[in-house]
């Protein structure tokens, strides 16, 4: 392989192209190709430098995603990495930044432990992580003597999930009366939800990511109807479809096509209604779109130097504008702080999946969660 | 007391449930002794094929039967094309049908999409009855009576025909049933064909009981379904019956009341049964 | 009834029948003998349409046999009682005779009872799995599965084998009954048996016929048995 | 006399069916015993007490002064007692030659060596081929087991069984499916065993003559319990064993 | 075909070839691992991933948690061969008096609960999101790091080619057959069969701990059935009981893989390539039911003795 030519800027962007998080992959990589035309002008060029960018499927597998990692930054001599879908293979292929120093920007992986403990400094962040989920669920429902009880999956993105949003809500002077996880891959959600009632709460937050979701055996098992409010975050468009038991539900979204306020925005509806006969930009589009933004900026501002301690230095506190709104990379972890968006689902007409309708934008300070790498 | 009458019920039912994913496996696995891999995967057809049938003729039972009838054309396939060659090899048996896991799992990614989809399921069937803290969940209630009505089929088949000893015979030796003038080969297809009815069915009726359904819920499910069989103890319908049951509820009581044992209840009851009882719940000896 | 003609069948690569020729008349107990290995449990699976690489011919009623599966063999008539006898071990007896019965619906029922008369032992096991089974019992079993099932021809691999010298004479006095109804082609070592009971004979050797006859020229020529059963 | 064997009230049931009651068999070292008895008379059963396959409901076994009654399997073998199966019990995918080899390698000292010994093995690989040649075997050695004729898998069977140098052989039925003319030679191969005065053998066999002309005691199980035993001559006098045993055809038969 | 792979890194310089080489490497070791149980000994677990899952985790935490020196490298080695006898022992002595599906559901059941241990555990695993963590000096290097592995690979089929001709490894393949005859030969077959299963443990121990040295990374996916099916692939692929099978097996499956997933970025229909990967294992399965290995030796057999046709009368 050919060391990369010098007028060319080269992309590696891993994602899920196929296996469980395939969705999410190919979200993020229309998403990041349109960031790449808007932050250009369609040029794809900065600083009379070429860009192009390279995808790699992870299959959502550890091993797969290191192995073309490495393809990337060895054979294809990509100056920046992007991804990926899963937190597992974003954490695996960690170290292989710092070992090639390479910018990587974390895109949507969520795992706290990214921008914490395994952090790097050429780890920079678009995604939010768990924490600001958390700060954005507690935002949503928690308030003095609120009474809580959470669900969750029994596993890391579920226990860590909750454990950063009981930190929030009991800031925010709420109770939590109970903690359940359940077997993600469990057929019967029903005890654990019968653990929910006869604790007896205002609210049941729950944190949940993956197919084999409870939201109907919630329904069935009358929750609502015996004075439990559900909360959640609202995931793609696709489980939106899912959640229709959930009509009424006030809860959280990172990100759906409605809700932010800006141009960026409106671009990127516009545009990828273009590009992809009609349909609408979804749950992590925007934030493959913020990852490209957030790379070229950073190359305008360093006139298409990709040395890795310059870049560092320049994005370090740099802010940039994206689909939801301005970003800012906190210096100190690297994780752009941004909006959520407080919201509550409702059925609208012609619409075959209930949608989130925001109540408000819970702003990047609002949101902002602790610092973990130290 | 009410938390504990909702456990049992809801549990029992999920036993039924999972008995019905494994109804079909109790012929195939059980009885004829194929380790069907790809047996998931006809869960996962049927609950596609009745889900897409339902809404556009929003008619349960059309749905239902189109889903049975899929399932079947699909094991007919697969018995055809991957087992006949290698019946008598389990690890053959095993890496082939791995094989048309992938396969199938592709296709309904091509034809569905890779995204869960929502289960609807027809209002007389919607919701659930309330008595104080009591709740019977309709659906659920309609499973029990569902899985009866399977398992008395399936009973009545094997004790009134001679199918079931056709099988049993087949499996011991084929050549010696093919000496008694029986076309050992279409007897397997017809029962392979037929368990894969009742994947099928299992996978469509499971559409609704989560309400979601999605193109990698097979491999999970599939394993449910052989842990039951071989603890209940092969070949035994009755032995399955109640593995399912006690799984069910296992599920129910430690989900409620030992959480932390929940990820791991399944696999304790499979090694816990085996070593108290090698050969599954109603396994015989010298079966296997 | 049988004719077998010039059968060729190889296993694998090897060359076991070498083009077999003879008949079986019906009506009558055909014995077929010869040293182990020459190739005598081959024919009758040969002719049960077990080899696939067989060539020549083997009509039955006129029928010709090669090419034909198993089952189809099977059903026009003829059973198959195995040397290593090949029960189905997971079977009780009675599951067994109720096995043996699908293909023959008219006397299967009726034969399967007249069984259990003659072999009393199955009677009283009846309810048990067969795999449990004496040698000699599984030996009946095997007989009486193959009898049930057939009509008109009865191939039997050595079935005195592992008798007691008294079940050896009652299956000498079932094999005349049985030969009443049916005909019967049996490999036999236990030449005083065979040579009481069997109308015919043929000796293999080698993948051939080397000889045949009537048995009461066997029994008369003390040549022959010695020439090629090596009996004095 | 020194019993090498001895049976202390030997039960066994299965269920409601009691297969061998109260069984007290007694067998002298380096006699020939035989043991005859209707088709399910619990023959191979009690070898299967013996030989460990299955435990007794009841009772004990004593194998040269050891209480043997819970002992597996293998170490009754690693005793001396050696026992040939009524069902053809081979490995069909080693070749004849690695059969024979197995036996022979089972009597060696060091069991468990991981790493492998050319010498050695050459040296169990010409013991086996002699046996083999007893048995009539030789040319087939290099085949596959399971492509034997069923009467060279029971040439087979007897020759593993010699490789253990058993001093007390257990033969089931050995001659069943082995052709008329050659029986004798097997015949021959079993008096050779016994000249040596040291073993001892107990065999199954339906074949009257054989019984007759090889064994100095004879045993005849009935309904699982020992009907009657002693000389040959005496035993074949008995009106209970012709009844129930040799019916009528048996004198034309031993002529 | 060895000295070809020494040469490789020179004549071919492309890293992801090496990694990919490495891998095929490592999982040839784990797949030979396996052969051991399922072609020479019979016995069908599910659960072997158990075992790599175990020395994946030992080389991780031991490094993790120390420094990471070459030593403590060893340590974890060890540590991984120690707890992979124990385990295997304490399973075998559990489970391999039952029967075939029997034994292989509990092992399966077995591999399930260390999974569960690894996501739960979390003070020594850091739960299912795993952890990275810096391997020595010496193995960071991708070049040395193949070497190793290339080493590791040959000495390991060396010493199991050994073992099976071994006096023990005889009585294995005679298990494999029939288990009843062995025990009545005077072997102690459950001695026999746990022996194996040791083996087959320390070795598929090791393979997990260079396998997580390649990824630098740990997490519970290597107790995932998945893992158990791909060494089971590998060596029906390559063909059972040989040994060398594995090995092929282990090669054709990464290719497969690596290309058929390559061919996916650029083929519009390979977009699926999954399902050409499950096209291309029933080919295989049943186009080749004696694996690679096994094939082939029946072919040059058939060619070598034509006269042997009438031979056997
Ligand atoms: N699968 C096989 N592959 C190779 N050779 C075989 C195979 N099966 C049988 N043979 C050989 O074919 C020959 C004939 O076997 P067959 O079983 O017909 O003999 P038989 O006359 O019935 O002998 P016996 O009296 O011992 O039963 C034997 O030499 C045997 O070794
Ligand atoms: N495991 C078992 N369970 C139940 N019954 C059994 C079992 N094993 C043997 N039997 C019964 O015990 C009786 C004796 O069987 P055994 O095999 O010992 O007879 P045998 O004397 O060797 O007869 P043969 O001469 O026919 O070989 C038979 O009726 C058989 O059905
Ligand atoms: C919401 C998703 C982006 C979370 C994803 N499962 C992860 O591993 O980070
Ligand atoms: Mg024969
Ligand atoms: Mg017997």
């Amino acid at each position: 392989a050919s060391s990369s030519d010098d007028d060319t800027i080269k992309i590696g962007v891993l994602a899920s192209l196929t296996g469980p998080l395939e969705a999410y992959g190919k979200q993020t990589i229309q998403g990041f190709e349109l960031g790449l035309d808007y932050a250009t002008d369609g040029t794809r060029e900065v600083a009379g430098k070429k860009i192009v960018f390279i995808q790699e499927d992870t299959e959502t597998k550890t091993d797969v995603a290191v192995k073309k990692a490495t393809k990337l930054l060895e054979e294809d001599n990509v100056d920046f990495l992007v991804g990926s879908s899963s937190s597992g293979d974003t954490l695996a292929v960690l170290p292989l930044a710092e070992e090639y120093k390479k910018i990587m920007v974390v895109e949507p992986a969520a795992a706290d432990s990214i921008t914490g403990e395994h952090f790097n400094p050429y780890i920079f962040r678009t995604g939010r992580n768990s924490s600001q989920d958390a700060v954005a669920g507690a935002a949503a429902i928690a308030s003095e003597g609120v009474r809580i009880a959470t669900l969750a999956q029994d596993n890391t993105y579920g226990r860590d999930g909750i454990a950063a949003f009981i930190e929030a809500a009991e800031a925010l002077g709420a109770e939590i009366v109970t903690e359940v996880y359940a077997n993600p891959d469990s057929t019967d959600f029903t005890p654990n939800i019968q653990q929910v009632i006869s604790e007896d709460p205002e609210y049941l937050f729950i944190v949940w990511s993956g197919s084999n979701a409870p939201w109907k055996q919630l329904k069935d098992m009358k929750v609502e109807e015996q004075g439990v409010k559900i909360s959640t975050a609202v995931q793609d468009i696709a489980s939106l479809k899912t959640m229709d038991a959930l009509v009424g539900m006030e809860g959280y979204s990172i990100y759906y096509y409605t809700l932010p306020d800006n141009e960026v925005n409106d671009w990127l509806v516009e545009e990828h209604k273009k590009r992809f006969n009609g349909e609408v930009p979804d749950l992590f589009t925007a934030g493959g779109m913020s990852a490209a933004i957030s790379i070229v900026e950073a190359l305008k501002k360093t006139e298409g130097n990709v040395d890795a301690d310059k870049l560092i230095e320049t994005m370090e506190g740099m802010e940039f504008d994206t689909p939801k709104g301005t970003m800012k990379f906190r210096a100190d972890d690297h994780q752009a702080l941004q909006s959520l968006y407080a919201i509550v689902l409702e059925n609208q007409d012609g619409v075959d999946h209930p949608i989130p309708v925001l109540i408000r934008e819970l702003d990047m300070f609002e949101t902002e969660p602790p610092i973990r790498n130290k | 007391m009410n938390a504990i009458i909702n456990l049992f019920v809801n549990g029992l039912s999920t036993g039924v449930l999972i008995f019905l994913l494994a109804s079909g496996l109790t012929l195939i696995f059980g009885l004829m002794s194929v380790l069907n891999f790809a047996h998931g995967s006809f869960f996962v057809w049927g609950a596609f094929v009745g889900l897409w049938l339902y809404d556009l003729t929003n008619h349960f039972f059309v749905a239902l039967i189109g889903a049975v009838l899929v399932g079947m054309l699909i094991g007919w396939l697969v018995e055809r094309i991957l087992i006949q060659p290698v019946y008598g090899n389990h690890i053959r048996q095993l890496l082939v049908t791995l094989g048309g896991m992938l396969v199938l799992i592709e296709c309904i990614r091509i034809f569905w999409g890779s995204n869960p989809l929502r289960a609807n399921m027809p209002d007389w069937l919607e919701g659930s009855f309330q008595f104080g803290g009591v709740i019977l969940i309709k659906y659920r209630l309609f499973i029990l009576v569902v899985g009866f009505l399977i398992y008395l089929l399936l009973w009545i088949i094997l004790k009134k025909t001679t199918i079931g000893i056709m099988i049993r015979a087949g499996v011991d030796n084929r050549e010696a049933v093919q000496a008694l003038g029986i076309n050992i080969k279409t007897v397997f297809s017809f029962v392979f064909l037929f368990g894969a009815g009742m994947a099928a069915l299992g996978g469509f009726l499971l559409a609704p009981y989560s309400g979601i359904i999605f193109a990698d819920m097979g491999m999970q499910y599939a394993i449910l379904a052989f842990i039951v069989v071989i603890i209940g103890g092969l070949g035994s319908i009755p032995g399955a019956a109640i593995a399912s049951i006690i799984v069910g509820l296992a599920g129910a009581f430690t989900a409620f009341y030992i959480p932390d044992l929940s990820l791991s209840i399944n696999m304790l009851l499979l090694i816990f049964i085996l070593l108290l009882k090698p050969t599954g719940i109603l396994g015989e000896k010298g079966r296997a | 009834m049988l004719t077998v003609n010039n059968l060729e069948t190889y296993i694998n690569q090897f060359h076991i029948l070498q083009g077999v020729s003879f008949d079986v008349k019906q009506g009558a107990i055909t014995v077929l003998f010869g040293r182990n290995g020459v190739g005598k449990t081959t024919t009758l699976r040969s002719i049960m349409g077990y080899n696939e690489k067989t060539s020549g011919s083997i009509t039955f009623n006129n029928e010709e046999l090669i090419g034909l599966p198993t089952h189809i063999i099977a059903q026009k008539g003829i059973g198959y009682v195995p040397e290593d006898q090949a029960i189905f071990s997971s079977l009780t007896v009675e599951e067994t005779f109720l096995l043996a019965q699908t293909n023959n619906k008219k006397y299967g029922a009726e034969k399967a009872e007249w069984m259990f008369e003659l072999f009393p032992d199955l009677n009283r096991l009846r309810q048990k799995k067969t795999s449990l089974l004496s040698g000699g019992q599984k030996q009946m079993l095997a007989i009486s599965r193959a009898y049930i099932n057939s009509n008109d021809l009865l191939l039997i691999d050595e079935p005195s084998k592992g008798l007691s010298p008294i079940m050896v004479e009652k299956l000498m006095e079932a094999l005349l009954l049985i030969k009443e109804k049916t005909t019967i082609l049996l490999v036999e070592q236990n030449f005083f048996m065979a040579s009481h009971i069997g109308d015919y004979f043929h000796i293999m050797d080698d993948g051939k016929i080397v000889h045949g006859g009537r048995m009461e020229d066997l029994r008369e020529n003390p040549d022959i048995t010695k020439k090629y059963l090596g009996i004095s | 006399m020194e019993h090498i064997l001895e049976t202390k009230q030997l039960s066994v049931s299965f269920g409601e069916h009691h297969v061998i009651q109260k069984v007290n068999f007694n067998v002298p070292k380096g006699k020939f015993i035989s043991i005859i008895g209707p088709n399910g008379a619990g023959k191979t059963t009690l070898f299967n007490l013996l030989s460990g396959q299955i435990p007794p409901t009841e009772g004990e076994i004593h194998f040269k002064n050891n209480n043997i009654t819970k002992l597996s399997i293998a170490e009754r073998t690693r005793l001396g007692m050696g026992r040939s199966f009524q069902q053809t019990n081979i490995f069909p995918e080693l070749t004849v030659l690695e059969n024979v080899r197995m036996a022979v390698q089972s009597t060696a000292k060091d069991l468990y060596s991981l790493f492998p010994m050319p010498a050695k093995l050459r040296a169990q690989q010409e013991e086996a081929k002699k046996l083999l040649e007893t048995v009539f075997l030789q040319d087939k050695s290099e085949f596959l087991a399971a492509n034997l004729a069923h009467g060279e898998k029971r040439k087979l069977e007897i020759a593993m069984l010699l490789a253990l140098k058993p001093e007390l052989l257990l033969l089931d039925e050995p001659t069943a499916g082995i052709s008329v003319e050659e029986v004798p030679a097997i015949l021959k191969v079993i008096e050779n065993i016994k000249s040596d005065d040291k073993n001892t053998i107990v065999l199954i066999e339906h074949k009257m003559e054989m019984v007759l002309h090889l064994s100095d005691y004879l045993v005849v199980l009935f309904n699982g319990e020992l009907l009657a035993e002693g000389e040959p001559e005496k035993i074949m006098d008995d009106e209970r064993v012709q009844s129930a045993y040799l019916g009528g055809f048996f004198h034309a038969d031993s002529k | 075909m060895i000295v070809g792979l020494c040469l490789f890194p020179f004549i071919n310089d492309s890293r992801s070839m090496l990694i990919l080489y490495t891998q095929i490497f490592i999982f040839a070791i784990f797949a030979m691992s396996f052969d051991i149980l399922l072609g020479y000994t019979g016995i069908v677990s599910f659960g072997h991933c158990m075992f790599f899952g175990i020395g994946a985790y030992s080389a991780a935490v031991t490094l993790n948690t120390n420094e990471n020196s070459m030593g403590f490298f060893l340590l974890g080695i060890l540590i991984g061969a120690v707890l992979a006898v124990i385990v295997s022992y304490i399973v075998g002595m559990l489970s391999l008096r039952l029967q075939s599906h029997f034994y292989a559901m509990l092992t399966l059941g077995f591999a399930e609960l260390f999974h569960v241990i690894a996501e739960k555990w979390r003070s020594l695993t850091r739960g299912g999101e795993g952890f990275t963590f810096r391997v020595p000096e010496f193995l960071s290097d991708r070049l040395t790091f193949y070497y190793v592995a290339l080493i590791s690979l040959v000495l390991i089929y060396i010493l199991l080619r050994l073992f099976t001709t071994s006096s023990v490894g005889k009585v294995l393949r005679a298990i494999s057959q029939n288990e009843q005859r062995v025990e009545a030969l005077g072997f102690k077959v459950l001695h026999y069969k746990l022996i194996s299963s040791i083996v087959a443990g320390v070795v598929a121990a090791y393979s997990g701990a260079l396998y997580v040295i390649t990824l630098r990374f740990v997490d519970p996916s290597v107790f995932s059935i998945e893992i158990t099916l791909d060494a089971l692939l590998m060596t029906m692929i390559g063909g059972v009981g040989t040994l060398i099978g594995p090995i092929l097996g282990s090669a054709s499956v990464e290719f497969f893989q690596h290309y058929l997933s390559q061919l996916g970025k650029t083929i519009p229909i390979f977009e699926r390539w999954t399902l050409f990967l499950g096209l291309l294992y029933i080919i295989v399965i049943l186009g080749f039911p004696k694996g690679i290995v096994g094939t082939i030796k029946s072919r040059t057999q058939r060619k070598i003795t034509p006269k042997n046709k009438d031979l056997p009368m």
